[in-house]
């Protein structure tokens, strides 16, 4: 079998997604890359410790008051706004967030999302991840399709605590894109290299193939 | 009930005694009030409840956990999924020697609000159906299930303002909003460590973000360098 | 019987309850006559359309966005803020000023306050009172002490729809000065040139009687 | 989902269907939308909900009950307990014509609050024990008794700001904040009246009351001169 794609290539495939006129917020981790795709499009970022309107990530400047959600500082943009956090989820929870990028440990066949808690490691924080899979009015998880172990993270049912139930919209894998829809995940996109077969073997729940499943154009 | 200016943190935390339950504002690095954290570090004060975002390696607060001051945390952010090296609160809280309630980080906001605005609970989608819910009441409201979730407040609010006037009122830079603006409504009282103390008048009334009568003490400390590891 | 206490001398008497560093919430109508009487005392004024430090009213100058919630013009002091309505009220209910003083038709013995409603004329309106009756620390009353129709309105039981139950904590009239506490009414002032028979003649609540009852000092 | 910048008020309104459910902020004459509210005045639309804090005699909203629009009213202050002349909805009440329900004023601010939140309803003290607790659910927190309020949301807002940069970015002056500010996030519509439009970039982020993202059209118009008989 190919190689999977990159953690790269996972956001640039996710930031396809986004459109002008969108307001986005991207989770901590490899959402957060998604923000290298972006330019040219006329997206606004929120972070929900209480920005509206930020751009890039600032490598070498750290102002303390001027971080994202993942502790990172960033550029403030023209037209940026602060608030504080009963507000910023009151954006969050209210509906007001388009697109939210999530990293994922599993989602289940009826798109119910597990990522805040590893069993295995008695650890894990809830952040705001519980708000955001609640929130937002679509779903996004990136995510790794197995895990190192080998064993699928698309599965009936979850067997980590949830973070939210029947959340999820769509999943982007190294492997594949799955549309979560009306509690059904159908397979729509391939990575490149990798066959729908391979994925289905992969895949824990049951997948509809689209009927025009096609190979991901990156 | 005019505020308190200090020139000390450690006279403005003094008031503090055992078995308290304090909150702190701040998320990450953005409006962390480390002064007064290192001042509580310094008291000694011990079997403290607190309630804030984040406690993790590199977080001052990890600093009373160390010295054992704490015995409960409320927090959205505490223990990491990922390996490595752990805090001195994981340390503690993996061999059951500190107590954590994980709240999801829109309702630690929504409950302190609640807390400092006389609203006795609210109907929130968030932690339906996962471990969140557990010994909560579910609610049903037009056909949508919620969870009823409770204010919280504290003895002590520890929070970190840019500039506050003479008369505690504060403005907040760039992101440290986030839970200082709330903690400084539910607290029995609050502590304020701010960069600057200003004349009142030069702070614009629309520009203020807490109006002082809020706030309990104001100390003015240059701020504390810190980063997340 | 002698003549009961000008608006303004009850206004008068009921700034007396107030002192330094207080916060307090006038109600639109007599109560708002009490800022006349608070030179020299450093009291914050706040009123629940989103204004916490204001002056007086003034009388020439009208500006649109610079009003009490009797939409009366008023001076702006410094340190003052401004605020929204659910802050506002979430400073009111959530315990945060010291003293509201209102307008009041009747309280009953154990406190009850009916300000809001008047069933002859089928009109009244809400406004914030509710919400101060619930939420001041203290909350003081005053009205005149009887009717035009010469009824008593301090009884047992309000006629009245409600505005709060058991809120009241203090009551100036034109007769009389009124403790409530732990559901009892005591008359522990009288105003000048009225007896304590008077009073208890014209109140349909049993009143105990302060052992240390006198004429209010104007 | 870019802001729309219109230059007359009667194309901003433009939208607006008959049945239409609509906020209005301000609170006297503090933040009132009035040239929003002669626009529908003279569009004619009308079976309209009206949500408001005031609508009394002097008030812009009363022409829309003089023009037979309104069929019912959410409002604080609406029918007055003393004599002298009425308002058009004082009449039309008294008589029947049409609806009113009569919010205490701070359960309206957390009502519209929650209903932008995504909070499905809160406790509150106020109104246990009144006609206002009628057909609600009375609920017991830590021993105290509470109303459960619901949110309120509309299909548009109509609000007043001072500045609003092409962003829709809004600015609010002194007490006009009011329900401006709340009602900007709980409409499916935003529309919003201001004094001035300026340059993206020219309002401080620190600034902002109401974030761009909730507005959807704005319209510069002089203010008009309000005064409340």
């Amino acid at each position: 079998m190919a190689d999977g794609l990159s953690r790269e290539l996972i956001a640039l495939r996710a930031s396809r997604e986004l459109s002008d006129g969108m307001i986005v917020n991207l989770g901590i981790g490899l959402p957060t890359l998604v923000s290298n795709f972006i330019d040219g499009l006329d997206i606004t970022l929120q972070s929900e410790n209480g920005i509206l309107g930020y751009g890039n990530i600032l490598e070498d400047d750290f102002e303390p008051d001027f971080i994202n959600a993942g502790g990172q500082p960033v550029e403030i943009l023209p037209g940026a706004s602060f608030f504080n956090s009963a507000e910023s989820f009151g954006m969050i929870r209210g509906g007001h967030i388009d697109v939210a990028i999530l990293g994922g440990l599993q989602v289940s066949s009826i798109g119910d999302l597990a990522n805040w808690y590893v069993p295995e490691r008695g650890g894990g924080s809830i952040g705001g991840a519980m708000d955001l899979a609640v929130g937002a009015k679509k779903l996004i998880i990136t995510m790794a399709h197995i895990t190192k172990d080998g064993a699928p993270r698309i599965m009936n049912e979850c067997s980590y605590p949830l973070t939210a139930e029947k959340c999820v919209d769509l999943i982007v894998t190294d492997l594949a894109v799955i549309q979560c829809q009306d509690q059904q995940l159908t397979l729509v996109e391939t990575a490149p290299g990798i066959s729908v077969d391979e994925i289905i073997n992969l895949t824990a729940a049951e997948l509809i193939i689209d009927s025009n499943v096609k190979e991901m154009s990156l | 009930m005019a505020v308190e200016i200090f020139s000390d943190p450690a006279r403005a935390v003094s008031i503090v005694q055992n078995d308290s339950s304090i909150m702190f504002g701040g998320f990450v690095s953005a409006g962390s009030p480390s002064n007064l954290i290192m001042a509580l570090h310094n008291s000694g004060q011990s079997n403290l409840t607190l309630m804030a975002n984040n406690i993790g390696l590199g977080d001052k607060l990890d600093l009373l956990c160390e010295s054992r001051q704490v015995s409960k945390v409320i927090a959205t952010f505490a223990i990491r999924a990922s390996g490595g090296r752990q805090s001195n609160f994981e340390q503690q809280y993996h061999k059951g020697e500190v107590g954590l309630e994980l709240v999801p980080q829109g309702t630690f906001a929504e409950r302190i609000r609640a807390g400092g605005a006389g609203i006795g609970g609210f109907l929130t989608p968030t932690g339906v159906g996962t471990m969140v819910a557990e010994g909560k009441e579910i609610m049903h409201v037009k056909g949508k299930e919620y969870l009823l979730e409770l204010p919280l407040r504290a003895d002590y609010a520890f929070i970190k303002a840019y500039k506050a006037d003479t008369q505690g009122n504060l403005v907040y830079r760039g992101a440290s909003k986030n839970f200082n603006e709330l903690m400084a409504t539910a607290a029995d009282c609050v502590i304020a460590e701010v960069e600057q103390i200003v004349e009142v008048g030069s702070l614009r009334p629309s520009q203020i973000h807490t109006p002082g009568i809020f706030v309990d003490r104001v100390v003015q400390c240059d701020p504390v360098e810190i980063r997340w590891e």
